[in-house]
């Protein structure tokens, strides 16, 4: 019934975690080993992830019952059409490891290192874990080792503000998975079972009523912290900017994904519950998504530091995901669940696009940065193409979800919202059109960037990379698209408004 | 004292205890708690797992990938304590004048406006609270104060028999309460003792730097490895041979040795890196 | 035992974890608001243990002497991993505190405000 | 009796988490809060739950003291009004 690759499935779970685990004793003589030790772990793992992707695609989702449990009395790991996301999710660890060999160097001296790539790997195997378990308290714990790994990084690059943005990070981080595993605790009250497709079953036994509804709501609340949704995102500015490049990528691209799987997740059980009528729910949805991609571009425009203006992007990005879902028509959750890879793509570049910029200049503000472009041609246009992409322009990735999502609007007969996607992209276009302007079009005011040289090709290749399939997957937009779509077709005939 | 945090509590107590109170009442025998997955590890839980005490048999056994992420997580912590900068010297080696990556901004750069506390990071600015900050550090805590005789004397006749008794509790963690993460608890209290009593240094030669690297790794790696075994032994990853009860507590045990050390050498480690 | 129609083992729960959100909210010094944290972690293992109890219920360690009805090994053991959990995460914010202090020279947060 | 225990035991709880909140001075903060933890050591043990009332002796009222104890020891000792 199932194929060979699906016995891999615990062990691309184990192998970063145990990775991590031996990345001390590897790197005990030559700390930067460290490094090479993480990409080779990343890379068995994205091959791994690769042999799974293969096999749903040949036989479609399956699980695995780890200790030989039936489901319900051990934990199952679950691999369906989302769990996909673990695939880009190693490969982009892949391409963002090598940058941070050079990158780290002015960031940490070397005994440092072992470290800081042991959480890399527990933060990469946290993640995955999270994507195809199928077991709510097993969900949680991937959390948690995906949000401790995540505050400790963010703190790895400085001291004093890095702390502190660190520790606002972490107690908001932790209130969330406290309200996560209070919703968790609720349904395991009442419907005696853990397993996700059990306690959905279960759930339609035992009805509604307000427990059922506050445990959606904690979790809801929960996940809307993780993705740093307007109202909860006031940790993501300070800790993303802060962090180091490499880690920014992560945390933006990837980190605050989990907020938006943990979602699909949650919804997979109660709209196969059918237990409660979220219309409502998905109303706010909107209006959040709505109000996140406003505010998030509104105060990205007010930002001078690159790395900031990025964070409050992420916001923004955000929003349109959360609107996509929301809205609840094919294509904008299509669109929607599209846009949770390539926005981690696109953030990727311009984080570590932004990242080389700053390492070679050694400013960080776009009034300081005027005119680098013509000192880093290749990363510039890099940062440029990731500009394009994420403000949605036609022959990049981002158009394509933005399009989705734009035409799920008007589907779903909610044409004012379309309206306020293409609003914020607009809002996001300007800012993104001061940063070409003073990176392009002016004079520097500095001899350090006049005078700034490209970055050694362990930093350039990765972000050329990446930029380069920003371009390419703007083409061939169609590639995630198969995917998500039967996924969302699956999900879809319960989710209605 | 502003009135928002207490509006705030409110606005989240009252759906909370609207939740609980409609939750089915607690102590009941036949709340689905009792009977559903519960009822099935009450029945058939010492048969199949070989384990009396059925918390453990679900902490090792049944649901033992999460104990797995679960050591994973206090790995974590220790990887977290130990990536973070120590002291407050600078960084880098090398060329000191270029920025680390993202945390400070040369001079000249208007401070990062909006979106919180977001200046510069005052590497040269207030010299004289990094100066305090440092001399602050220096004076060092716990270990350096004279510690009275008869607390070294007691300390140091205690620790053996608390050590045993943490070794009693992992022995005895599949019939009695306890286990490996109490035992674990345990040696870290009986270390950071001695290490109160005895001093950092002397504290510290107990576990060997050479080993250190493998030993604070050694709760995952150990599951790492019986959950291979149980693959090839049963084909399925952390699975327990169910007929081979001699395997079944070899297992178990080499699981809760490792935690044991493991999370002990974790905890003390720890402490070690916020003492000095 | 029920009070007014409320179970009042599960509402002591939850006033227990407004102490510890309060704390965490509205005090200024860090160590204050993480002792808050753990308020809130350890209502919410009290939550979890109190749902797992039975009247009358023994222990589930099936040895001589204890006896039917037992109380559910579930909730026991999540709760061991969330105490796990729960110092792992406390460790690490201590040791941002102890950085922030050396740092800053202080953990009040109405003063880490005004800084520069 | 039963009853008994649960009441004083939870209004202990809720007045040693009050304690903690109001208390000025640290270390006597963290020195309640380990007495909040071992009173629910108590009430995990009185429910039936004695692996978890060991470790929450152990982890919650044992470690987590220590470290915050160290944690003042290397900042500071009072809360400022």
């Amino acid at each position: 019934m199932t194929g060979p690759w699906a016995e891999a499935l615990p062990w691309v779970i184990a192998l970063p975690l145990v990775g991590a685990a031996l990345t001390p004793a590897v790197a005990v003589r030559r700390p930067r080993a460290a490094g090479f030790w993480a990409w080779g772990v990343l890379l068995v793992t994205a091959v791994l992830a690769a042999g799974l992707v293969s096999e749903l695609l040949a036989r479609g989702p399956f699980s695995y019952e780890l200790g030989g449990w039936p489901a319900a009395y051990g934990i199952e790991l679950r691999f369906d059409h989302f769990s996909a996301w673990v695939l880009p999710l190693a490969l982009l660890f892949v391409v963002i490891v090598p940058f941070s060999w050079r990158y780290l160097d002015h960031v940490m001296p070397d005994e440092r290192r072992p470290p800081f790539y042991a959480l890399l790997l527990l933060n990469a195997g946290g993640m995955i874990g999270f994507c195809v378990t199928g077991d709510l308290f097993n969900l949680f714990v991937f959390t948690e080792v995906v949000s401790l790994s995540s505050y400790a990084l963010v703190a790895v690059g400085g001291r004093g503000l890095a702390a502190f943005a660190a520790l606002k990070y972490l107690f908001i981080g932790a209130v969330s998975s406290l309200l996560m595993l209070f919703a968790t605790a609720q349904l395991f009250v009442l419907t005696g079972s853990l397993n996700m497709a059990e306690v959905s079953l279960r759930l339609a036994e035992v009805g509604g009523g307000t427990a059922v509804m506050v445990a959606f709501a904690a979790y809801a609340v929960s996940f809307m912290v993780k993705a740093a949704m307007f109202p909860v995102h006031v940790w993501l500015p300070d800790a993303h900017a802060i962090a180091p490049s490499p880690v920014s990528a992560v945390l933006s691209g990837m980190v605050v994904k989990v907020g938006i799987v943990g979602m699909l997740r949650v919804y997979q059980i109660y709209y196969g519950a059918e237990v409660l009528e979220l219309g409502a729910f998905n109303l706010a949805l909107v209006w959040l998504g709505a109000v996140s991609i406003v505010m998030g571009a509104f105060f990205a425009i007010f930002q001078d530091d690159i790395k900031l203006m990025l964070a409050y992007s992420t916001i923004s990005n955000i929003g349109y995901i959360v609107l996509g879902l929301g809205l609840a028509s094919p294509y904008a959750v299509i669109g929607a669940s599209v846009h949770v890879f390539n926005h981690a793509l696109i953030k990727a570049t311009l984080f570590l696009a932004a990242g080389s910029i700053i390492h070679q200049t050694g400013f960080r503000t776009l009034s300081d940065l005027r005119g680098v472009a013509r000192a880093m041609p290749q990363t510039s246009a890099a940062m440029a193409i990731g500009a394009v992409s994420i403000v949605g322009l036609p022959p990049t990735a981002g158009f394509v979800c933005k399009w989705y999502i734009a035409l799920g609007a008007f589907e779903a007969n909610q044409a004012p919202f379309g309206f306020a996607l293409v609003f914020g992209a607009l809002f996001i276009f300007i800012y993104y059109i001061r940063m070409l302007n003073a990176f392009y079009f002016q004079k520097p005011v500095h001899a350090a960037v006049a005078q700034a040289s490209e970055t050694p090709w362990s930093m350039r290749g990765p972000v050329v990379l990446l930029a380069s399939l920003c371009l390419i997957l703007g083409v061939l937009g169609g590639i995630p698209l198969t995917f998500v779509e039967p996924a969302v077709l699956d999900l879809l005939p319960l989710w209605g408004p | 004292m502003r009135p928002w945090p207490l509006l705030l509590v409110l606005l989240v107590a009252l759906p909370l205890v609207a939740g609980v109170a409609t939750l089915p009442p607690h102590d009941a025998p036949d709340a689905p708690i009792h009977t559903q997955v519960g009822a099935r590890y009450l029945e058939r839980g010492v048969a199949e797992t070989g384990m009396k005490n059925l918390v453990t048999a679900v902490l090792l056994n049944y649901r033992g990938f999460d104990t797995f992420i679960e050591v994973v997580v206090i790995f974590t912590a220790l990887a977290a304590v130990l990536a973070l900068p120590k002291g407050s010297a600078p960084v880098p080696k090398g060329s000191a004048p270029v920025p680390k990556g993202s945390a400070p901004v040369p001079k000249g750069s208007a401070p990062v406006p909006k979106g919180g506390p977001q200046a510069p990071e005052p590497a040269a600015g207030s010299a004289a609270r990094a100066a305090r900050a440092r001399e602050e550090e220096r004076p060092e805590v716990a270990s350096d104060v004279p510690v009275s005789p008869v607390v070294r004397f007691v300390v140091r006749l205690l620790a053996p028999f608390i050590a045993m008794f943490a070794v009693a509790m992992l022995f005895r963690g599949h019939i009695t309460p306890g286990g490996g993460f109490q035992a674990a608890a345990v040696f870290a209290a009986v270390f950071i003792a001695l290490g109160l009593a005895l001093g950092q240094a002397r504290a510290a030669r107990l576990v060997p730097v050479d080993w250190r690297p493998w030993l604070q790794g050694v709760a995952p790696l150990a599951f790492a490895l019986v959950a291979w075994i149980g693959w090839r032994l049963t084909g399925a990853f952390l699975g327990y041979p169910s007929d081979d009860h001699t395997a079944q507590e070899a297992m178990g045990f080499v699981l809760e040795v490792a935690i044991a050390v493991g999370g002990g050498v974790i905890l003390a480690r720890v402490f070690l890196e916020m003492e000095t | 035992m029920l009070l007014f129609g409320l179970d009042l083992d599960y509402v002591a729960v939850v006033m227990l974890f407004c102490v510890g959100l309060y704390m965490l909210v509205a005090k200024s010094n860090l160590l204050k608001k993480l002792l808050g944290l753990n308020v809130m972690e350890t209502a919410v293992f009290a939550f979890i243990v109190t749902a797992g109890m039975v009247e009358g219920g023994d222990p589930p360690i099936m040895v001589a002497g204890t006896s039917a009805p037992f109380a559910s090994p579930i909730p026991h053991a999540m709760v061991l991993t969330g105490i796990v959990v729960a110092v792992s995460v406390t460790a690490v914010a201590l040791a941002l505190i102890v950085q922030i202090h050396a740092h800053f020279g202080t953990i009040e947060i109405d003063e880490l405000k005004e800084l520069p | 009796m039963s009853d008994l225990f649960d009441i004083v035991m939870l209004a202990l709880l809720i007045a040693t988490a009050i304690t903690v909140a109001r208390a000025r001075d640290l270390l006597a903060a963290v020195v309640i809060f380990s007495m909040y933890s071992l009173t629910m050591t108590l009430v995990w043990q009185h429910r039936g739950a004695p692996d978890v009332a060991m470790t929450e002796a152990a982890v919650g009222a044992g470690v987590t003291t220590v470290l915050f104890l160290i944690t003042i020891a290397r900042t500071t000792r009072r809360e400022k009004p």
